[in-house]
């Protein structure tokens, strides 16, 4: 009653089944492995258990064709992915998850094929029901893997060469895709073997770019950028800030219902609010609700509006205190913008004004005896 | 994807194929799908309450370049188009290779981009702006995703058929697709890119 | 009270059910539903009927809207008296099939240009009351409005013309001088409410982020009712509001009220424990303006370190408002709270402002809401729930104050006036 | 099944041709072989039959609207006394919500999906749908997209943020549960079925009518369809849009609607009334169809002004894209876009005020017959213009200030739905009910049926009106006595009211219900033309076979069928009958066709729909789960793709057992 697949099978699980009480013993570290591992087998055991209840895929057409049985390389990638599998235990994880995902693959098309070459006694027919069952999930499956390479191996090349040797590599690269294709295509009579190798070389060429890309990291601006976080510093001062300043906005999409609209004309400083037919000086501001303010600048210096938020504001309530360099925490601030341009600020006043030991203002670095008081009842 | 088998013999009442039309009509649907996501990114651009705005991040030199290789493989989807109409099943399985190839170097760039964007610390939460942007262009990446996904399946498919040419409708169909992508991506490369803030 | 609104009100009854009916049930069943409805809204007098204006801008749209349903109402009919001659005229009574007409151009091109004009000439008169509901430039007296779940807040910013020379901070009730053109800046804390005083204006969302305003105004004092209508979660439908209008002399007695300056409980009084008791806490959420703590120290309430809308509301001057718990529950016995609502508008300021007394306080809904608020309004202040907003409450938990707790609490809580 | 050879009449039947006996499909593939079945469970789980789709989206819809319409008796006794007790708070605002979605996400665009899957293709003259695969796809996705959304009631609790779901009320911090990403994602897969649904049909009725019939001569329904498949061509994608941004929002944390990062809440609103309010119009549209088609056969008169209810029709789905704002007129848009969609709204009413004139012109000089299809017909003709009416009064934006959000606005769109939608889709069972199952429904039970629901809807959303001018908002899980007036007749007597007549409406669709398994016992066949009716659909037997014309019509007239069987009298211009519908029946027999191509069922589609809760579940609860549905759905994408549709004949068993299908059972 056990057939040849059935015994496999039934090894393969005592196998798993052995690994895994190894694994809970003497290694432990890695709690994942130990799921996987378990899964492994469970899933071992039921296709063992299907494999007997169908009697090796066949029981009444005992004996078979010898052709019907094809060549097959799935023994082979079992057989890399618990090599794959047990070095993951020992190296690290990733290998691990993909010697599972590799052996599962593996027992699946072995599988089907297995299945399907008992199926009939016709080897074509054979052939196109595993196909039936297998291509829809091969293509696919295959697709999605060679488009990941290309799409990651390319990704890592641009990121380890400069910004202006990116356009160019990228220019480049496209320019030999198309060359090839043109090529390809007004010489019909080009040996096949010969585009085969264009497109092998082509693959192994992006292939070890990317790892070469991979291994050299990003380049310096980036890794910098990711370290100190540039376009965070926002410095309230007078002077540009290197990173946040940079080509500031000059007009803003939010332009409807803000709580005041602030103005810089002249030297002077006013607040136009909804209802209030005149100017105001004073901004009364719900308590712990985000305002959005709007600073428009029409005076010919570059002028950025800084919100001081008060000495007793709530811990964490602010956003802005994250990276270094931030001296005033006290005060958030807009981008400096030249004449005519304007900015949004949106602030959350946690506290009172009566719990504040100077008055909440809004003011402008660089403009004397100008503050809005803001009130926060 | 598509039923045509049946109907493909059919006289249809406006003389467009089923299959044709109902591209036509799905993409129709797409161009909402788009207006939304764009409307969004008009709205949000400018709310940057944290980390970098548009303007300090965006690297526009790259972005025309990558825009112009999307461009390209328009014009190779209708060589490949051009070739399936001759049954040269040869030409339309390279084209559509090269078309595939293109494309995947067009998401490579994005990739690249958002990689290097993180980096610069613009997050998928950050801002507005960071959620709408992403949200916007990794729709469309997606669908040039999807396209190139389409595309191999094409070329996997014509070489297991025995009959030249059998797929010219359906190479068409993706064909319309393909274009629409592009042409998604010349109005948001406009309006995302180009147009100052 | 008002019996030519109110004589109106039925009009919708007759529209809808009536209408529907009459055809069916014949002219019997339309006098008696008629009646029915006609007999139902004599009686009714619900505080917030759409159909009674008790302001200007309430009246323009009262004025714009009667027509409107007239009309409607005559198409109504005009439509089902057709249809049910139609019904009794061809009824199948073995003639022949006629003849397979296709329609008549003329008539039809007729029929659509009627309904057109009706609507055209309609469209006027919205256009312009639109832009006068929206106009702001005309505006004597500004009050910012902030909903949060489920209560308002409302605070007067600094006008001196006013005598508001510092900012007031209340909740539970509006109050403003009748014959002014008050101006509402509203906002939201968290989600989206609508501030509807059908008597005196329609409604207006709150909407967080935004600032919208809304024009309001009473003719006589009074007080008014209204009610959130934009779905704002659990407790929607608890989230009441009252306009009281007050004469300008009376407002400005209100408004010196409110900027006067805080008097402690005396020593030894249950009410001195009771402000003990408050700042122990309640002043972690709820500010009272000069209250200090036993060291000296201004008292500042930290609400948004507790809830999540960051803020609770003020109980400065508590027991000059009629309600509390956003409105949902009286300050006052009901006797007390009727005397005040059923005013004539020449005694109502005096009544109004005098406030809650020991006598008046509703003591039974004012104990189960400082024992258990979560019970008697739905609120999130379930712990387990607070995940998402890092454990910060969305309404008042429950305190789990002992029951001498709550007598020393009310009896500081009436000292707030 | 796939190729079906016709008889010709007096031969017998034909064998298929024999496959190879050595390599038998039931053997070769087990339990993979292609589903071909024509009887059985099966035939029914991987139909791609366009009349069987039809048939599931109709008891789907009906089984929603059961559902549905429980948790509105739930509402209405809650509210029925003054600080009801039935629910809670939280529940109650889960009722509501769910209510809203199930009625017209789960019942009313489903049954209209059905009646135009199943009558659309027959009316035109088409044998099936033009993607009969992505026709059944759409309808697994439909089923799914409601388990998922309704999954949520055993997961922790419904959506409870109004089937409007405002942001940021929907956000994660104010509705802390999941029901709001059950709600959002098992919308966004229904959402799918919509879209495919679109595609499939407008194609269909674009590309496959039958030769003769030019767009002007297809009947009315069929091109109310049309116009609402092009609609939500439209509205679904902006949907979808708003669908992922809360969902990208609430699960990964973007910031679309946080208002704290400055985000502007109304970009939800907008949206969704982008999508809802076409919405509106993709709700009632079919039931104007389907009564522009019983109208004219029981007043034995064409439909009055035939191109006006048409171009109305059209007018409504354009300009129905123009007016969403006026569902934000308390939004603070500011004046200016107010002013602009008050008149938008007002000018909408025109076209639907033209169809209402048709109608009531259409039974003029008729001669009426009153069956209960006919009853409900003329109902809605009444209710909805009444719903009318009360909508022309808030598009006036100054009152609609007063009275939004309020009882009134439940009543009006009570009103156009329950009076205009519902009355319609009960008027197309009625009228379509033998055709779809060759027995008629019961006409004394119809007639109850039809009473008890004109007086429980009258009942119900008669008062609403008052209740809503009288100052009492929506969306309350208690109203309050202090609150409801004084006397007897105050707001609590109306809600009292409304309430009995919700049970009186209930008790009115039970008897539906009971109508249908009375008929489904009855043994008594319907008549080949029970009603002399006039379109194509009706030229074929009760139930239509799985091919549904033996030979395709030519199509010369409108009511091409009346006018086969009547001639006009020269003189007295009135009508004669000149042949039986069995005539034009036979006719039609001895033209068959011989060779008739149909699609083969698949199982495809339903593999791939069910990948989709997996997703959403994945989405919700744990990534892996999520990529393992995706997956799923890329195995059935490409199975699909690499199937053919007709399958071959390997597929097939030997012809003995059941090898042809020519009048399977539909029963």
């Amino acid at each position: 009653m056990f057939k040849v697949g059935s015994k496999l099978f039934l090894g393969l699980t005592g196998f798993a089944a052995l690994t895994l009480v190894a694994y809970l013993i003497f290694v432990e570290r890695l709690a994942l492995g130990g799921v996987a591992l378990s899964v492994v087998f469970a899933v071992l055991v039921g296709l063992s258990a299907v494999i007997i209840m169908i009697n090796d895929g066949d029981s009444e057409v005992q004996p078979r064709d010898v052709s019907l049985v094809r060549a097959s390389m799935w023994p082979l990638v079992t057989v890399v992915g618990f090599v794959l599998l047990i070095l993951g235990l020992v190296v690290a994880q990733v290998y691990f998850i993909f010697g599972i995902v590799v052996v599962l693959a593996a027992l699946t098309e072995w599988l089907v094929q297995a299945w399907s070459e008992s199926a009939s006694d016709d080897a074509a027919h054979n052939e196109s029901a595993r196909r039936r069952l297998l291509h829809p999930i091969e293509f696919p499956v295959i697709a999605t893997l060679g488009l990941g390479v290309i799409i990651f191996a390319f990704s890592r090349i641009m990121l380890a060469i400069s910004k202006s040797a990116g356009a160019v590599a990228f220019i480049v690269l496209s320019s030999l895709v198309l060359l090839v294709g043109a090529i390809v295509a007004l010489r019909p009579a080009l040996k096949s073997a010969l585009v085969s190798g264009i497109c092998v070389a082509g693959a192994v060429g992006i292939v070890v770019g990317g790892i070469a890309g991979q291994g050299a990291g990003l380049r310096t601006e980036l890794a910098e950028a990711a370290a100190e976080g540039h376009f965070l510093h926002r410095e309230c001062g007078e002077e540009k800030s290197k990173y946040f300043d940079k080509k500031a906005m000059k007009t803003i999409s939010l332009r409807t219902n803000p709580v005041a609209i602030v103005e810089l004309r002249g030297g002077v400083l006013s607040a136009i609010m909804t209802g209030f037919n005149e100017p105001q000086k004073i901004v009364s501001v719900p308590r712990g609700n985000p305002v959005t303010f709007i600073f428009r600048n029409f005076d010919d210096a570059e002028r950025r509006m800084v919100a001081s938020l008060g000495t007793a504001m709530a811990a964490g309530a602010e956003t802005s205190t994250e990276k270094e360099g931030h001296s005033d925490s006290n005060e958030t601030c807009t981008q400096l913008i030249p004449q005519g341009a304007e900015q949004a600020l949106t602030v959350t006043y946690a506290k009172p004004s009566i719990a504040q030991e100077d008055p909440l203002t809004l003011t402008v670095p660089g403009v004397t005896g100008q503050a809005i008081e803001v009130v926060v009842p | 994807m598509a039923d045509t088998a049946t109907h493909e013999a059919h006289v249809t009442s406006t003389g467009l194929s089923n299959v044709k039309l109902g591209m036509w009509l799905f993409l129709g649907s797409e161009c909402l799908l788009f207006g939304g996501l764009i409307s969004t990114y008009m709205l949000y651009r400018g709310r940057v309450s944290n980390g970098p705005t548009p303007e300090q991040i965006y690297d526009i030199p790259f972005t025309s370049v990558s825009s112009f290789v999307l461009l390209m493989s328009s014009l190779t989807m209708v060589l490949a188009v051009a070739a399936a109409h001759k049954k040269d099943d040869r030409g339309t399985n390279l084209w559509l290779t090269v078309t595939a190839l293109l494309g995947a170097t067009f998401v490579g760039g994005q990739v690249y981009e958002f990689t290097a964007f993180y980096n610069e610390g613009l997050g998928f939460t950050t801002s507005l702006f960071g959620s709408s942007f992403y949200t916007l262009t990794g729709f469309h990446g997606v669908h040039v995703t999807v396209g190139i996904i389409m595309l191999m399946a094409l070329v996997a498919i014509n070489k297991r058929s025995r009959v030249p040419g059998s797929k010219s409708e359906t190479v068409e169909m993706i064909g319309l697709y393909w274009h629409f992508v592009d042409i998604v991506w010349i109005i948001i490369f406009t309006l995302v890119y180009l147009i100052p803030v | 009270m008002n019996h030519r609104s109110s004589n109106e009100t039925p009009a919708v009854g007759r529209l809808s059910v009536a209408r529907v009916k009459a055809r069916r049930f014949g002219q019997c069943a339309l006098v008696a539903t008629g009646a029915i409805a006609l007999l139902g809204s004599c009686a009714t007098n619900a505080p917030q009927d759409t159909w009674q204006p008790k302001g200007p801008n309430a009246k323009m749209i009262d004025d714009l809207q009667q027509p409107v349903f007239a009309v409607a109402g005559i198409i109504g009919i005009i439509v089902s008296v057709a249809v049910a001659y139609v019904i009794w005229r061809y009824k199948d009574r073995g003639q022949p099939i006629p003849e397979q007409t296709h329609g008549k151009p003329a008539l039809e091109i007729t029929l659509t240009v009627i309904p057109a004009l009706i609507l055209a000439v309609v469209g006027v008169f919205t256009f312009r009351v639109i832009f006068d509901l929206a106009r702001t430039d005309d505006t004597q007296l500004v009050i910012n409005v902030t909903g949060q779940q489920w209560w308002w807040e409302y605070d007067y910013p600094v006008q001196n013309e006013w005598g508001i020379t510092q900012p007031i901070i209340s909740s539970g009730q509006l109050v403003m001088p009748a014959g002014t053109k008050v101006l509402l800046r509203e906002t939201s804390r968290d989600v989206i409410h609508s501030y509807w005083i059908p008597a005196l204006n329609g409604k207006r969302d709150a909407v967080p982020g935004r600032i919208h305003t809304l024009r309001l105004e009473a003719d006589e004092p009074g007080i008014y009712a209204g009610q959130c209508t934009e779905f704002c979660g659990l407790s929607h439908a608890n989230m009441r509001m009252e306009a009281v209008a007050l004469s300008k002399e009376d407002f400005a007695r209100w408004i010196a009220n409110q900027q006067a300056a805080y008097q402690a409980p005396a020593e030894g009084t249950l009410a001195k424990e009771g402000e003990a008791v408050f700042l122990n806490q309640c002043v972690r959420c709820h500010q009272v303006d000069g209250l200090k703590r036993p060291d000296g120290t201004l008292a500042i309430a930290a609400p948004d370190e507790n809830v999540w809308s960051g803020a609770a509301p003020n109980l400065t001057k508590l027991m000059t408002r009629n309600t509390f718990a956003g409105a949902m529950f009286d300050l006052l016995r009901d006797a007390c709270r009727d005397d005040v609502w059923k005013a004539d508008s020449a005694e109502f300021g005096v009544k109004y402002l005098a406030g809650v007394d020991e006598a008046c306080l509703n003591v039974n809904d004012l104990r189960a809401w400082l024992r258990n608020a979560p019970e008697v309004k739905p609120m999130y202040a379930n712990p387990a729930l607070l995940t998402e907003t890092n454990g910060k409450y969305r309404g008042m938990p429950n305190l789990g104050l002992s029951e001498s707790d709550i007598d020393k609490l009310v009896a500081y809580l009436l000292t707030l006036k | 099944m796939a190729i079906i050879e016709r008889p010709a009449p007096g031969t017998t039947v034909p064998a298929l041709t024999p496959a190879a006996p050595a390599i038998t499909p039931s053997r070769t593939y087990g339990a993979l072989r292609r589903p071909v079945a024509t009887t059985g469970w099966k035939s029914w789980l991987f139909t791609v039959d366009h009349k069987k789709l039809g048939l599931m989206y109709g008891a789907t819809a009906l089984f929603f609207f059961i559902v549905g319409g429980l948790e509105a008796v739930l509402i209405r006794l809650q509210l029925a006394a003054p600080d009801g007790k039935v629910l809670n708070a939280d529940l109650y605002n889960q009722m509501f919500t769910m209510h809203a979605t199930t009625m017209v996400f789960l019942f009313v665009m489903p049954m209209a999906a059905g009646f135009a899957n199943y009558f659309v293709p027959l009316q035109i003259g088409a044998r099936d749908v033009a993607f009969p695969r992505i026709n059944a796809f759409g309808f697994w996705c439909l089923l799914a997209g409601g388990i998922v959304v309704n999954l949520a009631w055993f997961l922790g609790g419904a959506a409870d943020g109004g089937w409007f779901m405002y942001a940021p009320n929907s956000g994660p911090v104010f509705s802390p549960s999941k029901g709001v990403d059950f709600w959002t994602l098992g919308l966004q897969i229904a959402g799918i079925a919509s879209l495919t649904g679109a595609i499939n049909l407008i194609v269909t009725v674009l590309n496959m009518r039958a030769p003769g019939m030019t767009l002007m001569k297809m009947p009315v329904f069929t091109w109310m369809i049309t116009v609402v498949q092009f609609l939500l061509l439209f509205a679904v994608p902006v949907i979808t849009v708003a669908l992922f941004l809360l969902t990208f929002q609430r699960s990964f944390g973007a910031q679309f609607f946080d208002v704290a990062a400055g985000a502007d809440p109304l970009l939800w609103q907008h949206l969704f009334w982008i999508f809802g309010h076409p919405e509106v119009y993709i709700l009632i549209l079919p039931s104007f169809g389907i009564i522009s088609e019983v109208l004219p056969v029981f007043s034995r008169k064409p439909l009055f002004g035939y191109p006006f209810v048409v171009f109305s029709g059209a007018a409504i789905g354009f300009v129905g894209w123009g007016v969403w704002a006026h569902h934000m007129f308390a939004s603070g848009l500011g004046p200016v876009s107010v002013a602009v969609f008050s008149l938008a709204t007002m000018a909408i009413a025109v076209p639907t005020g033209v169809k209402i004139i048709n109608w009531t012109l259409t039974m003029w000089g008729g001669k009426l017959v009153f069956t209960t299809a006919m009853k409900f017909a003329i109902g809605l003709v009444v209710l909805f213009t009444i719903g009318g009416l009360s909508g022309v009064t808030h598009s006036v934006a100054p009152s609609d200030t007063q009275q939004t959000d309020t009882y009134y606005i439940v009543a009006h769109f009570h009103y156009v739905l329950f009076g205009g939608a519902i009355f319609g889709i009960f008027s197309g069972f009625y009228y379509w009910w033998p055709k779809m199952f060759g027995k008629m429904l019961n006409e004394r039970l119809g007639s109850w049926n039809f009473w008890l629901m004109v007086i429980g809807m009258n009942m119900t959303f008669g008062p609403m009106h008052i209740l809503g001018l009288q100052g009492q908002p929506r969306r309350m899980y208690v109203w309050t006595e202090a609150r409801a007036g004084e006397g007897f007749f105050n707001l609590g007597f109306w809600n009292l009211i409304a309430s009995i007549g919700s049970l009186i409406l209930t008790v009115g669709i039970g008897l539906f219900l009971i109508n249908v398994v009375v008929t489904a016992r009855s043994k008594v066949r319907a008549p080949l033309d029970p009603w002399n009716a006039r379109s194509l659909e009706w030229m074929t037997s009760n139930p239509p076979k799985e091919h549904n014309f033996d030979s395709i019509p030519h199509v010369h007239h409108l009511d091409e069928f009346f006018h086969r069987k009547y001639e006009e009298d020269p003189t007295t211009h009135s009508m004669r009958e000149v042949a039986s519908a069995e005539d034009v029946l036979a006719e039609l027999e001895r033209n068959a066709d011989q060779h008739i191509h149909m699609p083969s069922p698949s199982y495809w589609p339903l593999v791939l729909a069910c990948g989709m809760p997996f997703v959403a579940l994945g989405v919700i609860y744990s990534i892996p789960v999520a990529i393992a549905g995706g997956l799923i759905m890329l195995y059935a994408l490409y199975g699909w793709a690499l199937e053919p549709s007709t399958a071959p004949e390997s597929d097939f068993d030997a012809p003995s057992s059941n090898g042809h299908a020519v009048g399977a059972s539909h029963g």
